[in-house]
Formats: structure tokens, C-alpha cells, sequence
């Protein structure tokens, strides 16, 4: 009880001082590796994360390869001064579950037909971690695999909402997530309409459930914009690459 | 390898039977394979069972015993759930660290579990802080025929429900196994896994392995009693539309409360 | 001394109510698995134990294919609940010299020369441990291979004997194995008349082992048996397949 | 592979340009490439810097918490320095272990830290032989473009003198933070790494990575404050003439003296 | 793979000779390569044996040192055998982890000394269920030529027997090392293994590798002091007859008797 | 400061009773082991250290070849029971890094470029760990080389120097090591006249260090005639081989 007052004011106010339907700051630098054929980098909250693309390139070792079509491989990896308590650099179970939930989530909006026996690589490092560290993931990883120049269908663009104090709020962050009562990640592909990485961990009532899933989209939208004004910044007001 | 026109062609034909509502194996399009559920089946655990769904099969047992709390946890008992493909159920499985599919797969049935609140972890306290009882629920898949999700989960329920607790005493700091006093493991809620598969603009509850192979993209809910939506995975290579998701939720509903059912007879 | 007594009354009669000379229950179904091309489920005393077969198939990876043989592997492996306190699901030590030891039993039954460049997997699981269970293992597997329609020069029927309270018994069970004198667990190839597994812990007199090698023979004789009636049960009598 | 006729070209053209008294990039042999520093840019870790080196940029975070000593090393608190090239910095890494040469970075790097006597263990301890306080200090690679070990080692310093260390209290014998009171690192002196390529009978200073392939041979020394040698790696699968030995170490430390007036603006 | 003519042709000669009762060695069926021990060869251990047994040659080296013992066995001490075959005896031998191969004969080694009570493990209590003294006999072989069991089991039985272990006092619950005091081991009797090879319907004691090429079948039996049988290990890739076991484990007496000699000078 | 005192008497004599230049006994036996294309067994003060050697040949897993040239691989070891604590076999970092460094140190006495397609492998195990195991390492690994047949440029000869209670020393031991001020390994081409191994761990003033390379140069060049001396003795003064 006590932790729900401290989560959202009478006011709807919540820890952070954001409203119920309110992101948190997010600014998208594109480009950022000089040796990732792709690449970005994504403040989200408190969230601090790069992602590098390399691809197509050949499939080492060799016979992953696979004849019909490119693949696609991820990885989601946490720095270990990423979080509070000091992570072990060695792959986490729940890095290796989130490394395949975000390739699922990308693959949709890729043409890997094109681009038989190669791989993309995505390699998304987690500089620092906040709630929501795989959506913001996620869209940076979107935003790298464009600026690589792979042909895709649509961008991804993800976000999570939740439900702190009995209320459906977007962007959980990590209080939030850790105190609130339900957190859902979401990512859609804005164009397509699809949603291609849904998770929930939390209780909510079937009418909740879909305020959320309509909530989360609504953040979905408004982070591909700020992916697609960070790519239009670099490609076409800069003037340069 | 040299099965992939054999796939093409029953991927063909599953979709061709979905336009007229029908499935492969003549199921409908909401409908489950039979569930069997068998509980006992190691007396050596603390519970344990055999569940086949279809012609999946899964053996879980439970096993209680005093642990060490996780650092600022110390007011609740441990609960882990893991699974497994053994090399005997599937002649794709090789022996040797998980996958990154079984790692998922461990986890999502551990979330069910654990975010439905299932079993009460604060009853599990022996000494706060320092003294509590964890329950391990180990899964086997000895036939993989589809669906693992909700087989790992069904099992995993099953297996708890059919367990007893040992009680433990403290004696100079230490829990003490006191002989012949158990209980029923404190359940709170029965969550129901349920897993489903969209191919092509269909919608199918419980695919089986053909039906995993030319899915789409795929979608497991896990309910409470109440009625609740209390954990979800999507997978596969593609989306879903925010109808799909909705229509999904429903059904996932719908087909839980019949599962639940067989698992009121279990306690 | 107070184990000794336990574990054998001045009758002769041992802790779970059998003679020296006597079996526990033993039962066995072949065909269990649907996957497996070959498999078979064991219950003896209170182990229960799976074997699935697949084989003879392409080996992966490539290099360790023969082109002068087939290979057989073999995995003895302990779910996590087999036993009293939960065992880590890594293969131990013991694991990995079970298998080894047992794929030594198996290998003089199969004729591998005919066919070359592939191999014969046996999987065992022990879903529940008791004494002997790696006897217990090697029966189901023999089975299994016979299911999966592998040309055999003889199935391999396996059993322990061992002392306890100073005499020699058959069938060692749990409670004899950790607090008896010796285990000697033995497999025979029955026809063939050779002994293909034989391992020994304990003390023996030279009298007592030339006794307790024949009694586990005899007691191998009588698991033979219960194999050719469970084989057979399922391919003659009960007329599918 | 497709690249060795490349490289090979490349290392006649550094090799030409050398006996000019040049190099490929423009820089005089003694030259490093320009370094910048930014610390604070992980606020959540306790001290951090962001460094490039030229085109290799790394990533280093401070973490401090409470550890038990090593044994034996019960009058001193714990400091850990590890390196690692994420795979988003190279075509070439590839996740999974270390690599004999990311250990040996990470090993170099430690060294120099250590070695130099940078921070004054003694005052970490807690209650000795039972409690300290441990200094993690996490180097990333995030682009690889030549001179790993300096860019490793400059992040490192700069993330350290970056860092505030919080204050514990003893509390049953356990450690206990103290919210709000925290203060400087204990730093003694400042060490710089310096690290050389031979190529032919050219020594140069900071090589990049096109440098790097053509090397016969790597040296790093670390320097302190005071004007000493305090930590040495030969690398490369080449030697050192004595003379180059002796004209590396006064390398060293002139070089040296730049980067430590940039350390010392960090204090 | 090159050599598998030669191989075979050796084979022919092998199973040609004992139809005349000889062996490529010269050696009668049931006679041992020579065999020398030599102890104390690494004085910083606390026992150790460099042993030949012909062209086959193990170093073992003895630690002790204070541990806590096993949950259960809180009355004795522990005792770890390992054996370990480095790349440098043998071209085929690659360094990583232990194969099966090398599991079973450290476990076969272990099984030797630990079923015959050769140590008496409840004197090395220092307090029950706390604090017991462990012993670790780790072998190395360092020339592989034929029947590494019984040199690594020979390497460890001698090491044991030249060791020494030092005196722990009991200091706040800690042991602590008492400088000077020594005792010998508690042994309580001898163990010796013998490995023997069925090659066709012959049975040789101490195969050589060239042997071991060929063999059908190998047998390890250890005996202890009083004539008894203790441990044994079935191998190879066929069987035995039951007269061939019988006769074996009179020759594992016979052979033993004369190793068992060799021993008893050491102590 | 009471630990310098303990390292050197004020006559300059060390704990170990040597002068600060002097060596502790060195003895190398060549060709000890039989299985081996060549090796070595070295004793350097309290170390006992063997090396073994294989190839040039066939690489394996083939990928790791090298078309253009044959490739060097070192490994070094320490038993269990080599140090006061027994040691965990697997190898720690510390052997990972040092057989890295032997590796550089040997590879320019080498001609790898006539054994393309090849590897040469030096196995190091040091049974007894004293100060300066890594010199004794290379010591022995060179002659094992040379006696494995394989041609050289140069033999590798190395020793470490240091400073011990303010006084440069040569061939720093295991106390010195531990509790003096600088330790400094060093490996030379005794003929080509070049440096292939150097490391420093500790603190030098620049005049200091000059010495300090000198004094282990010189060492060097003492243990060089004892190899010398050892493959003369093997080669061509027994008259066998």
C-alpha cells in the first residue's frame, strides 16, 4: 500500500513527475560507430543504449548458413556497471530470452528472402538500464539496422505501458516496473500496423488488458516519430554521408 | 532439410483446411488436443506428473527443500521453475547447454507461474532473511509434438498441486526435517497456460508440431482464477494485429476455464 | 553393526521384505516414445526409467562420422528430481562414466559395421533413482534398440549383486548400496554368454566374487525373461506395429 | 582474407611514409592520436568515462560495493579492472569467452592500475579480514580502431578519478550504506599507459589499427606521477632491440606527461 | 586415420605371437612392464611419486590442506583423486575439457584407493561436521604408452605413502596450521590395481598401447593387502566370459602381491 | 620495511643466500619424454618444469590453418599440487595470458612461413611453481624445439631481474616476488640480439630500469650456454639420439 501512494500522487502524478500518458525524454543519435555497418544510439529515461548492425555479411561458422534465405541474430547484453548491483559480463538467462524476443520482434520488418546465405548481426549493448530497457532496446536496434542500409518494410517502434496505483500508465519506468502491478512491452510496426514483440508480466482485468495493448501503441507512435526524425536528421538535413 | 517441400506441401494444405475451418488432425480452430493428466507418477518427489496433450508428453516433479533466500527477497520462499527437451523426445534435440528456444520456453512457464502469484512464497519463511523453503519444479519433455508451452505449464501445475510440503523446524539457526508433518503447498490462484498459433489471418488454439512449423507468429496467455490476464509471450517470426491480440485474449479465456476445471479435480 | 542388522533379518529376510536370491518387481514397455525410433520404459524396484533410441542416422557433427563403422553414443542422464536431494539437471561426473560404461555394454550386441558413417544414439533418462540404476538403464536400452529395429547379435541383460550383512544378495536396492558391503552390478549378453558390463565397490573375498558374479548372472537370466516377454508382447502378441 | 593484398599494401606505403618520418595518418612518430575525455556519462554507476582515442572509443564504469577480501589480503579492499571488445566494435569479435588477447588487454590494463599503486587499498577495508569495500571498474570497447590497452587504460583512470565512493557503516558485523555521505577515491598517483609499435626500425606512439597489422611488434609501459616504470607488455610476435627497449621508456614517459595534465584536470 | 593399415597389420602380428604365448615386447601374458617409483619429486607438495611403468610415466602430487566436509559425511575426512592426461603425452590429447575417457580412468583411480579404506578418512576430523582435513591426489600423465590406469593408480598409492600431513589446531572455530608437526597418512592397507586386456582369447596383464589398439576387452581390478577384491571396472568395447573374469581376478592377486612388495619399501 | 630487511642482509646476500648477480642452479635434461616430437626438463631454482612439443603438423579444427604459414600454439600449465594452495586445472587467466606471451616470445626464433598449412604446438607444465616460472617456461620450451628438429633462427634464452630492498637483483625467486619492489621478466634472441619477451610488474626509476634490463640480459645469456650445453650433451657427446 504504501508503495502505491509513493508510485502516483492523488494528482495522477506519477514518481518521476510524468502524467499517466506521458513518455519519458527520449533522444535518438543515428550513426554513432565508425565500424558497425549500421548504427545508434538511444537515451530513453534513464536508459543509455547503442546498437550496432553488420550485415549481410557470411554466416561464420559456415554451416548455419542457410541456402533459402538470410538470418537474422541478436544480441541483447547488459555492461556491467549497467545496473545497481554489478552484473556479471557473462550472458544472463534473461538476456538470452530478451536477445530472442527482439529478433522475432525486427525479423517481421526485414526482407531476409533478398539475402540468402548471409546474416545480419544486431548487437544491442545496454550502457545503462532504466524500465523499458527493451523497448529502447529495440528501437535502437530499428533505427541501426536503417542506418546499415538494409531494405526494410517498416521500422519497429516499441514502448511499454503498465498499470501503477490501479491506473494504466505508458512508459513504465523502473519503479514502476518493480513496484507496479503490470508492465507490457510492446512493439508494433508503425506502416504494417502489426505488432511484433508483446510481453506482459502482471495482473490485469480483460478491459485493462486492452487499454494497455492500446496505450503502449499509442507511446509505439510517437517513438517512430522521434526514430524517423533522427534518421531524416542524418540523411537528409545534415547533408552528409 | 530434405523435408522442406514436404513442409511446403502440408503447410499448403493446412492453410487450404483453415479457409474451410478445419484443422489437420480435424480439430477446430479454438479447440485443444485431448489433455491427459496423471499426478504421483515419482513418489520419490515432493509432487510430480505425467501430462500428455496430444501426442506431447511432459513429466514434471517438485521438490521442496530449505534454501537461502535471494538478497533483499528475504520475506519470501524461492520458487523455480525450469524445462527441458530431452534428446529422447525429438530427433532435433542434441544434448548439451539449453537453447536459446528451451531458455524461453523455462521462463515463460516460470512466469506464468509466478506472476499469476500462484503459490503464496510468502507462507515459505522459515527464519526471515535468512531461512526460507524452495520449491523447484523441474519439466521434461519426453515426446515434443507441439505446443511445449502449455505441456510444461499444465504439468508444472499439476505437479505442484499433487504436492506436499515437509515441515521444517529451526534447531541452533538451521531448518530441521520434522518426519511424517506435510502440507498442501499454499495455492492462491490456477493459472492456465494457453498457446496460439496465427497462420496466415487464423487463429488456433494448442498448434501441434505441423502447425508450428507454418505458423506465423505465436502467442501464449496465462489467466488466473479471477479471470485475469497475468502473463503473455509473443514469438515466431512475425506480428499480430491489435485485433488478433484482443480475439486472443478472449480465447485464452474461453479455453483456460476448461482446463481449470481439470485442475479443481486435482486439489 | 546396527546397519548390518537392519538391513538383514537373522532369516535372512532384507529390509525391503526380499530373499537374498530375489528380484524386486521389474516391468517393462516397449515402444512408449512416439519420437524415439525406438524406446522402452523400465520400472525395477523403484527406479523408472526411459530409453529412447534414434539411429541408425547421419552423425552431426560431420568429423566424427566413420567410414568404416557406425558409432554408437549413449547419454545416462538424471532428471532433476530423480533423486532425494534435487540433482543439478549439468551431467555430473558419474553421469558421463555411466554412459560411458554403458555404451561398452551395448556396442558387443550391435553388428555397427554395417553401417558406416552413421550412428546409433541411446538416450537414457532416470526419472526416478533407486539402486542399480544403471543395470536398470541398460536393460530398458537393450529393449529400446531391439524396438528400433536394430540388427542385434543378442539383447544385453543386466543386474547387480552385491553383499550385505555379510552374505551375498541379488539386486542390490538404495538402502544396500550406500550402507552394504559391495555392489557389483554385471550385464550379459545371454546367448552370446558374455559379460559386457562388470564394475565393482566393495569388499570381496575371492569365494564371494567368483559367488556374486554368478548370482547376478542368474539374476541377469531371469531380466531376460521379463525382456523377450515385453518385446515380445508387443510384436507378436498384441498384433499391430 | 579477401583484404591480404590490402594489408600488404598498406604496410608498404606505412613502411615508405616511415622512412620519411611519416605516417599514414598525417601524425609524427611520437604522436598520439586526440584524445578527449567525458566523465560522468553512466550516472547510475559510481564513476565512468566515455574516451576516443582517435576512432577508437571506449566506455569504462566504476562500480563500488561491499566485498570479503581475498584471502590472506584481509588489510586491503578489492579493486578488479576488466576489459572487453563488444562485438558491436569490430566486424571481427564475436560474442562468446574471451579471447586470449581480450584477457590479455584486460590483464595489461589491471596492471597498470595496480601496479602504479593508484589507489591506496589499505583504505578500503571495513573490518579487516572480513570486510571491504571492492572497486569494479568495467572497460567496453565500443569501436576498435587501434590501441586498445591505452584507450583502455585512460578510460579507466579517468572513470575512477570520476568516482565517489560511498561511505558503509558496520552493522552486525555486515556492512551498511551510509545514504548521502560519500567521498573521493583514495588516489595516490596517476598512472599513464603508453604503448608503441616497432615497425621495421621505427618506433611510433598510439599505432592504429592499419598500424597495428603491419607491427613486428607492441610494447605498453605505464609511468606514475613520480617519473617511474611502473608497469610493462610486450607484445607482437617480433622483438625489441635494447636501445628501442630504453628509447621506448623515455617515449613513455614524455608522452606520458601530456595525458597526465589531462588526468590531472579530472581531479 | 593414415595409420589404420598399420594398425591392423600390428594387430595380426600381436594376436599371432600369443597363439605362440609371446607378446611384441617379449614379456610372458602375465607380466608387468617394469616398474619404477621414485618419491618426494615435488617437495612442495606433501607427497608426491614420478613412476615409469615402461614407457608410460605419471606424476602425482599430494596437497592437504583444511576443508569442510561433504553434507553427511560430516564424520570424515575427504579424499579427491583426479587424473588428468597433459597434451605433452600424447599427440592425439588436446588440451580443454576431460573426455569420458579421462573421467573414467580419474574415477577408476579414485575408486581404487577410496573401496579398499587404504586411508582412514574418520581420522582426519578436526571438528565433526565443521572442519576436516582434505586430501587431494592429482596425477598427470605425462607419457601415455598402455594401461594409464594402473600408473596412475600406482603414482597415487605411492605419493599417499611418501606424504606427510601437517597438524591443524582449532582457533575460533578455524583451523590453523601448527608449523613442524607432521604425521604420516592413516593408512590401513594397500591397494593395487591391475589392468588387464582380452585380445581374442587371450588375456594379458598391463597391455601396452599398442596392445590397447587391439584389444577386445579390459578389466581393472584392485585388491587390497588382505587378498581381497574391492574395486573393478569392465572396459572396451566387448566382453568377457565368466571364466576369463575368474581367471583374471586370480592373476590381479597374483600380479598384486608382487606390486604390493614395491610398496611397502615406501612406508 | 621489515620484510626488506628479511629479503637481504646488509652484505648484500639474499635470502636465499645468492649475490644480487647471481643465478639459482639451473639443470635441463632434452628429450625426457617418449610420445613428444621433442621436450625438455628444466629445474630453475625450485621450479620443475617440462615442455613438450608437436609438429609441424596438420592442423586441427582445419579452419584454424593458415594457408601462407604454419601457425605457432603454446600452452602453459600448472599442475594442481605446483603451488602452496592446490590450484583448480582448468586454466585461469593468468596461464591464458602467459601462454600468450611465450607464444610472442618464441615465435621469432621460428620460420613459420616453410610450414604453411601446419601448426607447431609447445606444451608447458610447470609441476613446482617457483619465482619466475614463465622464464623457466620458455627456457625449456626452446630446447624442447631445437630437440623436436624443427628449425630455428636462434634459440630463446630467458631470466627475470628485478629490485629487491632497493638493490637490482637478477633472477628474482618466489619470496622476492612476492614481497620485493619490481619483477621483470625477460627473453632474448641470444644471437640475433633481440628482446621477445618483457614484462614489469613493480616500480623503477628510468636508471633503475636500464640496469634492470641489463642485469636480466645478462642472465639471459648465462641460462643460453646452459641450454647450449644440454643439447650438446644430448646430441653430440652421448652419441645416441
Amino acid at each position: 500500500m504504501k508503495i502505491m501512494t509513493q508510485l502516483m500522487t492523488e494528482d495522477g502524478i506519477r514518481c518521476d513527475g510524468r502524467r499517466v500518458d506521458q513518455l519519458r525524454n527520449i533522444s535518438i543519435k543515428v550513426g554513432v560507430l565508425k565500424n558497425a555497418d549500421g548504427s545508434a544510439y538511444i537515451e530513453f529515461g534513464k536508459n543509455k543504449i547503442l546498437a550496432g548492425v553488420f550485415g549481410p555479411r557470411d554466416v561464420h561458422p559456415k554451416h548455419m548458413a542457410n541456402q533459402d534465405t538470410g538470418i537474422l541474430r541478436c544480441r541483447y547484453h547488459m555492461s556491467p556497471f549497467s545496473v545497481t548491483e554489478r552484473k556479471n559480463p557473462a550472458p544472463s538467462r534473461r538476456e538470452i530470452e530478451i536477445s530472442k524476443v527482439l529478433k522475432e520482434a525486427l525479423q517481421p520488418a526485414l526482407i531476409l528472402k533478398d539475402f540468402p546465405r548471409t546474416v545480419i548481426d544486431v548487437f544491442v549493448e545496454v550502457l545503462q538500464a532504466d524500465g523499458g530497457s527493451r523497448c529502447a532496446a529495440l528501437d535502437a536496434a530499428a533505427v541501426a539496422l536503417a542506418d546499415a542500409g538494409i531494405p526494410m518494410r517498416d521500422l519497429v517502434s516499441a514502448c511499454a505501458a503498465g498499470k501503477v496505483a490501479d491506473r494504466i500508465v505508458l512508459d513504465v519506468n523502473n519503479e514502476e516496473d518493480q513496484e507496479g502491478q503490470a508492465d507490457m512491452p510492446v512493439a508494433i510496426m508503425p506502416n504494417v500496423g502489426k505488432v511484433t514483440l508483446m510481453q506482459l508480466d502482471g495482473i490485469l482485468t480483460t478491459e485493462e488488458y486492452k487499454t494497455c495493448l492500446q496505450t503502449a501503441i499509442g507511446g509505439c507512435r510517437t517513438v517512430y516519430e522521434i526514430q524517423r526524425k533522427a534518421l531524416v536528421e542524418k540523411y537528409f538535413e545534415s547533408g552528409d554521408k | 532439410m530434405e523435408s522442406a517441400i514436404l513442409d511446403q506441401l502440408r503447410s499448403d494444405k493446412i492453410l487450404e483446411l483453415l479457409k474451410q475451418g478445419k484443422r489437420l488432425d480435424g480439430r477446430s480452430l479454438d479447440e485443444q488436443r485431448p489433455l491427459t493428466i496423471e499426478t504421483g507418477v515419482i513418489p520419490k518427489a515432493n509432487g510430480s506428473a505425467r501430462i500428455k496433450l496430444g501426442n506431447t508428453e511432459v513429466i514434471t516433479g517438485v521438490k521442496v527443500q530449505p534454501d537461502k533466500p535471494f538478497p533483499d527477497l528475504g520475506d519470501k520462499g524461492i520458487l523455480i521453475c525450469t524445462a527441458e527437451i530431452l534428446p529422447l523426445a525429438d530427433p532435433y534435440v542434441e544434448p548439451g547447454p539449453p537453447t536459446e528456444g528451451v531458455i524461453e520456453l523455462a521462463r515463460v512457464v516460470d512466469r506464468g507461474i509466478r506472476e499469476t502469484e500462484m503459490i503464496d512464497l510468502h507462507q515459505l519463511v522459515l527464519i526471515e532473511d535468512k531461512s526460507v523453503v524452495g520449491i523447484f519444479i523441474d519439466s521434461s519433455v519426453i515426446d515434443s509434438a507441439g505446443n511445449l508451452f502449455d505441456a510444461c505449464s499444465y504439468a508444472s501445475v499439476a505437479a505442484v498441486l499433487s504436492s506436499t510440503i515437509p515441515k521444517y523446524e529451526i534447531k541452533d539457526e538451521a531448518p530441521v526435517l520434522v518426519e511424517g508433518i506435510t502440507s498442501k503447498p499454499p495455492v492462491k490462484t490456477l493459472p492456465v497456460s494457453v498457446t496460439m498459433a496465427r497462420i496466415g489471418d487464423y487463429i488456433i488454439v494448442d498448434p501441434s508440431k505441423e502447425e508450428e512449423i507454418c505458423m506465423d507468429a505465436r502467442i501464449t496467455i496465462t489467466t488466473n482464477s479471477a479471470g485475469n490476464i497475468c502473463a503473455l509471450q509473443k514469438g515466431g517470426s512475425d506480428g499480430f494485429s491489435v485485433e488478433q491480440l484482443i480475439k486472443c485474449s478472449e480465447m485464452a479465456l474461453s479455453v483456460g476455464t476448461k482446463i481449470r476445471k481439470k485442475f479443481e479435480q486435482l486439489m
